[in-house]
């Protein structure tokens, strides 16, 4: 074993740990430019999701399958070079498919390579554990991100827009929350979802107590 | 254009690794990279029991070889055991440690002469007057002890005497610097007689103000081993070089209770503070 | 207003000298039973030097110097010493106290002076004088007269300054020793004089007490070159460093003490208690101490033996009222509250008030509105509200960065919070903390 | 306004890169607890950023215009081993610049703010020199978002936040309340 | 947060103290990784190509044709130094030429011009396709292609069909008007609630019109069709 | 023991005495100056006013109630929030979104940040910020002054949620007026509050009463709204002199909210400097970035995010003027 690796686990659990303790947003912070910039419509963080998770789950399966060859020194340029590669394929492919969302995007969908969630993954985890346990990883990973930006987009969009997914909601007669859409919107939305998620944790707390 | 593409990105490559290489060479400043990984094993709790500024400082320290993981003493033995798996050493050990508190008197033994109305901190009502408490010396129950443990191992009582949790507590010695009064002292573990009680006047002028009160009567060192305890003004001390010899009997006289011997944690018996919420 | 006779910031509590500003002198009988402690100065408690069961006369010495930082103790009553125990200090804590019963009726006998005739003394030979009188400052901090007489050599002091300010609400006995013994007061002021070597000295009092001023003026001898110097009304004008700053213009540099600008400055009691050791040959053994405060039922100007509890001291002004909340030793300002009355009147013990419930500072706290009150009321220019912050979190580094060593604790910023925040009071604690962790580091 | 003060205007407030645009958050949530660490990392920021506006015109000009598509991947190597570079340089010979801005080098590559500027510096065709305006510009941005929120963070250390807002809660507020005050801006430099 | 720190401190490494690797070794994994991955996206790009052009020439058709109302064919002129000619010149910046649409009707009469043009709007740049006729000047209409304006606000300018149609067959230069314009072929009404947004379009168009309508009037009386 | 002396001794901390100001006290009591502008108000825009600051008041109120640590509702501050938050809205706006405002600015403007004191930013300005830009064609739909006192300005019934339908009369506001159409307003209209606006824009003099009558009893400090208006009437006359198609100072000082921002959103102790020096800079810093903004910005009026951005500098300028502490005085005796 490499010293400091993670301590063997199912590779179930290695997914879910993205997904619920180690959310990249929900509890470590990361990526959050991404976030912050696309959830304004549930389409947008839905597609930047997905398009972090191919690239999380590519990344990963690569360094962890060349981790063996790649020089300690030269490590950080070749993940990057792993993980830009890969952010250049999802950019073309999403072009190519939807463009609509492609272009809502923007600069943030090449932005994915910065997003500090890949390269901590590729260095943390990727390059010290077998091939199937990174793409675990990146799947959950990716799949708890999605799940995030679509809570976040959801919440935007519907406030802010009265739509899901384009469609209304509430009638013509809902007047619709711009600031949710705009800039400050986007932190406010998630610092809502995060004191509401800290509400719930301190009610389930009190209730632990409570009863002990 | 795949020759164009695979030209550009491979030239670059070669270029970016000579230049690394280069700068590897000229540049690097070596080290340690087992220091890291040593702190990433450590609790970093930054508490400072080992007596080191902070976690790196131990991790640098065990590396270098002149601190072993057992002193640590927040870690767990497993801990201590794969850092010293780790670093191939020897994981050392260190006597365990717990903090104890000299005085026993809680609101419902010892008097208050005037109620003390201010911060609710100990070290302020400590400035005030003492803190209205008839005893000068005793425990003023305002929890800075509770609030100094990092590792949550004080919690008051309802008669607002601290209890420490032998199970939690590290050692750290937080809240021997947090109590304005000096009533903490970290005792080895096994070290289980103790004088509750730091109050200097002798005699009933000492019951006066609380009914658990040392009063220097003398029973306790007719009752221990010669030389294991004392009086000296007005209270009785506990030799602990002499441990070895320390017995329940000793304690087993006193008038008041102010010794004791201890079977694990210090007031066990007192229920703990209702809706004690504090931050 | 000029800087001649003010400071900047400060504040104006009520005076509420009225009570006793026009009260004569008068002496308190002796109680049963006096309680000496061994510490009552500045610097190291005196030695014991007497047994249970030895009879002292008055003026005997209980305790004896420990090194020059330090002063005898004198019995204030003839009697029997009938216990060396710990008893209740005013400053909250147990203190190592000499108990003697008073024998009341014992004849004053005639007794060699202790102290001896100041004329043909040698500077080092007033100085020890004082010492072995035992005479401490008595404007509060009490620390040691003579040690001030002997300044350092590096240091030319030019001034003598008398403080006259008596600036805490309720206190009137520098005041009643101002109009009732100038005459002794400008005595005292020759001696120091004399013993500092300076030719100048300066006598400052606030405006409010112009009976005061106008007494010592009378009083001031042609051949000493005295000024009676009016200064503005405001809290804490008698604090040394404002009153260095009203009398001179200078700041005193942080950090540093009144010497560095070349000045001394004694209280006004500390020059009476010189002049009556030099006069009586007796040694410190009383002083007047302003009983009052609106839960008293009948405030007085008392001189009071050493070592009398408050107990006692109350019972003779008649005790207190029913509404009564809180005996503070020293003014309402600085002073500390006793939860004990047994504790004795020290030599530092400038005045009893007993505040009645309504006067008092116990409605509930409100947190800090960052309203800038304190820091305009602060007159060493801190920050209270920052400190106070700090404080909360126990964030006592940041407090030291922040000057909480030139935090004199003098409760201007606490008396005008609007939020009610004890700023001193968690200043004070900071203090002791930090003294704590720096002895626990050494 | 003219073209240069436009662009400068536009990235440090109407359209600031971290509050209005969203790039740089990590760091703007993660580095901020103290005013020191953020406005040197802010510094070293714009460093970096003015060093990435002259490696990105480079490769535009010479390098990328046959093969558009490599520019992501052209665009990060280039920034990161630049980085890598310079940091193991400033680290050998200044030890002491190393020590205040150095250590905060390596955070720098993952920022998205630095592949951002080069990334719409492209699409908007700047020049070098509205390029290197713009790199200020969205540098000096950067810093005083960080300084800012910095500034209110060590504010809030010492109040009495509710235990459910301490951990991150509360710093988004203040987030969302920084960009409500930089809407202010918005739309300065196009009045009618 | 210590995580962002993570990657950079905290991660262990492969222990070989004080060892580096062969220069060789550096070379080639980077070379290798950079050919890889250069071998990589090209060839996706070659895949992708063909499917992300359709669509921006569809995108463009689609202005087109709207700014135009519908026009049977169109030329594809490009500005090249100071002139308009109908072939791009062969380099690499071909793509970045500014270009103007000449669009005919079934007749083979020539409609108008469409050309596109980006300036400051409320928040950020403004790109519009408008069409015009260079010999009358008349506007045809013009499309938003790109907008950052506050939504339900300023890209009101694209939804608000309303004043989108107002610009047919005005005559710039236009000044935008608050309430009911008087019927004069140089005013358009702005939008409530976004003046400055409606003032940059118009703004765009004026520039726009005034830069273009002597390029092409140029190029129609140099002879071409 | 002490029993037989003194009955239920008490210890406190020095000072044992205080002065009689408490935080309540001066909150009620700038609340009750509150009260002649809102009458002010009413006297323009009828009853729609008193309709629109209650419900902003009664969001602040409830907000701070529900979630506010327990008891606070009495120290007034969330009804300062509220009536201010009130005042700067126009008169037609639909209940549900002022009450919203004012849940929002006490709800994210104070309590997330542990309540009173605590906050950095103006609550009643956050409020209102956040108003501004998730509504922003109701918050600058401006109805006209007059008209009889029983008629209501807008949809101010509208159901929560829903759109406000447009009916009343409206009219822009000088300011904006200015900005779009080039036109200018009286100057004797501007002070009686003749114009269309918001609720507390349109009674000046009102206002400087009631921040005269503060400042003369200590309650807030007189060096902010002179730092502000200092700085608005030398910048705008040097602006007004370079080229004089810009307003003037006069109309400067009289339109739009600066009169009340000055007065009552600049003085907020919480969320403005600590220091006097401070406070100068602070005023300063409003005063440049409303000419800033109004002149050369995108919005017709600045006083709203002038005071959010130098809140938002707030600390730092606390930290740039600490007091000279006693005994430090440069070239002094040492
Ligand atoms: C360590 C120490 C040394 C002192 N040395 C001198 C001294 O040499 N000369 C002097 O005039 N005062 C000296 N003082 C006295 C102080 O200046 C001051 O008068 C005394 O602390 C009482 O001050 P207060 O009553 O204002 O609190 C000294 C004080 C301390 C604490
Ligand atoms: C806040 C404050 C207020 C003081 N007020 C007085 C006062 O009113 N009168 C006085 O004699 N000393 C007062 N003092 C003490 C003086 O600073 C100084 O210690 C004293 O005048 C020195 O004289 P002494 O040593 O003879 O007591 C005050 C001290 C402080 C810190
Ligand atoms: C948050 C916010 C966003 C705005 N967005 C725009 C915008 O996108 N376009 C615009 O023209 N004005 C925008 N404005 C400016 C104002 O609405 C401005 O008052 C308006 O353009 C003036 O139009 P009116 O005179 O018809 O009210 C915005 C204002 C705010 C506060
Ligand atoms: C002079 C003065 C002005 C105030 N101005 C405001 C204000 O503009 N907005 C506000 O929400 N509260 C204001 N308050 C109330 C209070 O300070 C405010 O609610 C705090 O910001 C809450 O922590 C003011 C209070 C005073 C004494
Ligand atoms: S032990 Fe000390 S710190 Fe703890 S409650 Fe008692 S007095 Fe306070
Ligand atoms: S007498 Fe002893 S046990 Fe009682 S309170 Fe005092 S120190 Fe504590
Ligand atoms: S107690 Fe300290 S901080 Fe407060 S006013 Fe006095 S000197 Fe200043
Ligand atoms: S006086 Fe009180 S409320 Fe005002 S700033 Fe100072 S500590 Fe805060
Ligand atoms: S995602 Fe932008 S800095 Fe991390």
């Amino acid at each position: 074993m490499v010293p400091g690796a993670p301590p063997p686990a199912t590779v179930i659990a290695d997914m879910w740990r993205g997904i619920g303790r180690e959310n990249p947003v929900l509890v470590q912070f990361l990526g959050m430019c991404p976030t912050m910039a696309v959830t304004n419509t549930l389409a947008n963080g839905i597609a930047m999701g997905a398009a972090t998770t191919f690239v999380l789950v590519g990344s990963g399966l690569f360094v962890s399958l060349f981790r063996k060859y790649i020089a300690h020194e030269v490590r950080i340029t070749s993940y990057i070079l792993i993980i830009a590669t890969f952010v250049t394929l999802a950019d073309m492919i999403l072009a190519a498919t939807f463009p609509a969302i492609s272009k809502a995007l923007g600069p943030f969908m090449p932005l994915i390579v910065a997003n500090c969630l890949l390269l901590g993954r590729a260095e943390a985890f990727a390059a010290k554990v077998a091939v199937h346990r990174a793409v675990a990883d990146g799947l959950g990973m990716g799949l708890g991100f999605t799940l995030s930006l679509s809570l976040l987009s959801a919440l935007r969009e519907t406030l802010g827009h009265g739509s899901l997914l384009g469609h209304p909601l509430f009638g013509p007669r809902f007047e619709p929350w711009v600031f949710m859409v705009m800039p400050p919107g986007g932190f406010f939305a998630l610092g809502v979802a995060l004191l509401a998620l800290a509400w719930i944790v301190e009610l389930r707390r009190r209730r632990v107590r409570a009863v002990a | 254009m795949t020759f164009h593409a695979i030209a550009i990105l491979g030239g670059m490559g070669l270029i970016f690794a000579v230049f690394l290489a280069l700068a590897n060479r000229k540049l690097w400043v070596w080290e340690d990279p087992r220091i890291d990984i040593v702190a990433s094993m450590l609790p970093n709790a930054n508490c400072g029991a080992c007596g080191h500024p902070g976690c790196r400082a131990f991790a640098e320290g065990t590396v270098a070889g002149t601190i072993s993981p057992a002193e640590c003493t927040v870690a767990s033995d497993d801990v201590h055991k794969s850092i010293a798996g780790f670093l191939g050493v020897d994981a050392g050990t260190a006597v365990r440690k717990l903090a104890r508190l000299m005085c026993a008197g809680g609101n419902d033994v010892a008097i208050n002469l005037a109620e003390y109305r201010g911060l609710p901190t100990c070290a302020a009502a400590a400035a005030v007057a003492g803190g209205g408490k008839g005893c000068a010396w005793g425990c003023l129950g305002l929890a800075d002890c509770e609030r100094a443990c990092d590792f949550g191992a004080i919690e008051m009582s309802d008669t607002g005497l601290p209890m420490v949790d032998p199970a939690a507590c590290t050692a750290c010695g937080d809240c021997v610097e947090a109590c304005p009064k000096g009533l903490f002292t970290l005792l080895a573990a096994d070290h289980r007689l103790l004088v509750q009680c730091k109050n200097l006047i002798a005699g009933d002028d000492a019951l006066e103000q609380c009914r658990v009160a040392c009063t220097a009567c003398g029973k306790c060192v007719l009752d221990g081993a010669p030389g294991l305890i004392s009086v000296a003004s007005g209270i009785a001390v506990v030799n602990y070089e002499l441990n070895a010899l320390a017995e329940e009997r000793a304690a087993a006289r006193c008038p008041t209770g102010a010794i004791v011997w201890l079977t694990g944690a210090q007031f066990a018996h007192l229920p703990a503070l209702a809706g004690s919420e504090r931050q | 207003m000029s800087f001649a006779t003010g400071f900047r910031h400060g504040v104006h509590p009520p005076e509420e000298k009225e009570l006793t500003n026009r009260l004569p002198i008068r002496r308190m009988p002796y109680p049963d039973e006096i309680v000496l402690p061994l510490r009552q100065h500045a610097g190291n408690p005196a030695k014991l030097c007497v047994a249970v069961g030895d009879h002292v006369e008055r003026g005997d010495p209980v305790g004896t110097a420990d090194g020059f930082m330090s002063v005898p103790i004198h019995a204030s009553a003839a009697g029997t010493v009938a216990g060396v125990e710990w008893w209740p200090h005013p400053d909250g804590s147990m203190a190592l106290s000499v108990r003697i019963t008073v024998d009341k009726f014992a004849p004053h006998v005639a007794r060699p002076r202790t102290v001896p005739h100041w004329e043909g003394l040698t500077t080092d030979e007033v100085v020890l004088a004082v010492q072995q009188a035992g005479v401490v400052g008595l404007g509060g901090a009490a620390f040691p007269t003579h040690v001030k007489l002997a300044p350092p050599k590096d240091h030319a002091v030019h001034t003598l300054i008398i403080n006259g300010a008596e600036c805490e609400p309720y206190l009137t006995s520098d005041h009643r020793t101002m109009v009732e013994y100038p005459v002794r007061v400008l005595f005292g002021i020759r001696v120091m004089m004399r013993a500092l070597g300076v030719t100048k000295s300066v006598v400052g009092i606030e405006r409010n007490k112009p009976d005061a001023i106008e007494a010592m003026r009378a009083a001031v001898p042609a051949d000493l070159d005295v000024t009676i110097l009016p200064l503005t009304v405001k809290y804490p004008q008698g604090a040394e460093k404002m009153l260095i700053k009203a009398v001179t213009g200078v700041e005193v540099p942080s950090g540093k003490l009144p010497v560095t600008v070349g000045v001394v400055v004694q209280n006004v009691g500390s020059v009476a208690a010189i002049a009556e050791v030099f006069e009586t040959g007796l040694p410190l053994v009383e002083r007047i101490v302003t009983v009052s405060g609106h839960g008293l039922r009948r405030p007085a100007n008392l001189i009071v033996p050493v070592g009398t509890k408050l107990r006692d001291l109350l019972a003779f002004c008649d005790g207190v009222t029913p509404d009564a909340a809180e005996v503070v030793i020293g003014g309402p300002m600085m002073g500390q509250a006793q939860a004990n009355l047994d504790a004795p009147v020290i030599k530092g013990t400038t005045g009893v008030v007993v505040l009645a419930k309504y006067e008092t500072r116990l409605a509930r706290s409100y947190p800090c509105i960052h309203c800038g009150r304190c820091l305009d009321a602060c007159p060493v220019f801190l920050n209270p509200s920052l400190l106070g912050d700090f404080a909360r979190v126990g964030r006592y580094q940041d407090m030291v960065e922040q000057h909480l060593a030139d935090c004199m604790l003098c409760g201007s910023c606490a008396y005008v919070c609007p939020s009610n925040i004890p700023l001193s009071q968690l200043f004070q604690a900071s203090k002791v903390a930090l003294r704590r962790a720096q002895a626990g580091a050494a | 306004m003219s073209n240069l003060a436009w662009i400068f205007v536009s990235t440090l407030l109407v359209n600031n890169f971290t509050l209005v645009m969203f790039l740089g958050l990590c760091s703007f949530f993660g580095v901020t607890a103290k005013i020191e660490t953020a406005w040197r990392l802010g510094l070293a920021n714009t460093f970096v950023l003015l060093l990435t506006a002259i490696f990105a015109w480079l490769l535009n000009t010479f390098v990328l215009g046959a093969a558009p598509y490599l520019r992501i991947v052209a665009f990060i190597v280039v920034i990161a081993s630049a980085v890598q570079f310079v940091e193991m340089a400033v680290r050998k010979y200044l030890p002491v610049l190393f020590r205040q801005l150095g250590i905060y080098l390596p955070l720098i590559t993952t920022n998205c703010a630095i592949l951002g500027l080069a990334l719409f510096q492209t699409s908007r065709h700047y020049t070098l020199i509205e390029g290197l305006v713009f790199a200020i510009g969205a540098g000096l941005g950067l810093t005083l978002a960080l300084s800012l929120m910095a500034s209110i963070r060590e504010r809030i250390e010492v109040a009495d936040v509710p235990r459910i807002a301490r951990r991150m809660g509360l710093v988004l507020v203040i987030a969302s309340s920084l960009s409500m005050a930089f809407m202010g801006f918005a739309g300065m430099g196009s009045a009618p | 947060m210590t995580v962002v720190h993570q990657h950079q401190h905290g991660a262990p490494v492969a222990v070989t103290p004080g060892k580096a690797t062969p220069t060789w070794r550096l070379l080639v994994t980077l070379a290798v990784a950079g050919g890889l991955s250069g071998w990589l996206v090209v060839t996706v790009y070659q895949i992708t190509r063909p499917a992300v052009e359709r669509y921006a020439a569809q995108r463009v058709a689609g202005a087109v044709r709207e700014v135009l109302e519908r026009p049977a064919r169109w030329d594809t002129l490009y500005l090249v130094n100071g002139a308009l000619v109908s072939k791009a010149p062969a380099g690499p910046n071909a793509q970045e030429l500014p270009i103007a649409y000449v669009g005919y009707d079934a007749t083979g009469k020539r409609i108008g011009a469409a050309v596109t043009a980006a300036e400051p709007g409320f928040q950020e740049l403004l790109t519009l396709m408008i069409g015009f006729d260079p010999e009358s000047g008349a506007l045809l209409g013009f499309k938003v292609l790109d907008e950052k304006e506050t939504p339900g606000l300023g890209d009101k300018i694209e939804t608000d069909s309303s004043f989108r149609t107002q610009f047919a067959d005005r005559l710039p230069p236009l000044t935008g008007v608050k309430g009911h314009p008087g019927g004069n072929r140089n005013e358009v009404q702005t939008i409530t609630g976004a003046t400055i947004s409606s003032r940059a379009v118009i703004r765009i168009v004026n520039h726009a019109v005034a830069k273009w309508r002597p390029l092409l009037q140029a190029y129609h009386a140099g002879g071409a069709p | 023991m002490s029993a037989a002396v003194a009955p239920a001794l008490v210890v406190t901390a020095s000072p044992h005495v205080r002065s009689q100001d408490s935080t309540p006290r001066i909150m009620w009591n700038v609340a009750a100056t509150l009260v002649p502008i809102i009458v002010a108000a009413t006297w323009f825009f009828g009853v729609s006013s008193l309709l629109v600051i209650a419900a902003a008041t009664a969001g602040a109120l409830a907000t701070e109630r529900a979630f506010g640590r327990g008891g606070t509702l009495a120290d007034g501050s969330a009804a300062i929030t509220g009536m201010l938050l009130g005042l700067t809205l126009p008169a037609g706006l639909s209940l549900w979104m002022a009450a919203l405002g004012g849940a929002f600015g006490i709800g994210f403007g104070k309590v997330v940040w542990g309540g009173l004191g605590q906050n950095v930013f103006n609550p009643a300005l956050l409020g209102r910020a956040f108003l501004q830009a998730a509504f922003p064609v109701a918050i600058t739909t401006w109805p006209t002054v007059g008209g009889r006192f029983w008629t209501l300005k807008g949809d101010l019934f509208a159901l929560p949620f829903t759109h406000p339908l447009p009916d009343a009369i409206t009219s822009a506001t000088p300011l904006g007026l200015l900005k779009f159409e080039g036109k200018g307003t009286a100057i004797e209209q501007l002070i009686l509050g003749n114009t269309s606006g918001s609720l507390g824009e349109t009674a000046a003099l009102v206002i400087l009463a009631g921040g005269i009558y503060l400042a003369w009893r200590g309650y807030l400090n007189w060096r902010i709204p002179a730092a502000v208006l200092l700085t608005v009437i030398v910048f705008s006359a040097i602006v007004h002199a370079v080229d004089a198609h810009r307003p003037d100072p006069l109309f400067m000082l009289f339109s739009g909210g600066l009169m009340l921002g000055t007065v009552y959103m600049a003085t907020d102790p919480v969320t403005s400097p600590v220091t006097n020096r401070g406070r100068w800079v602070f005023g300063a810093g409003v005063g440049v970035l409303v000419v800033v903004i109004r002149i050369w910005g995108g919005l017709p009026e600045g006083v709203m995010y002038a005071i959010l951005f130098m809140n938002a500098l707030v600390p730092f300028i606390n930290r740039a003027t600490q007091p000279r502490l006693f005994g430090t005085r440069l070239g002094g005796a040492t």
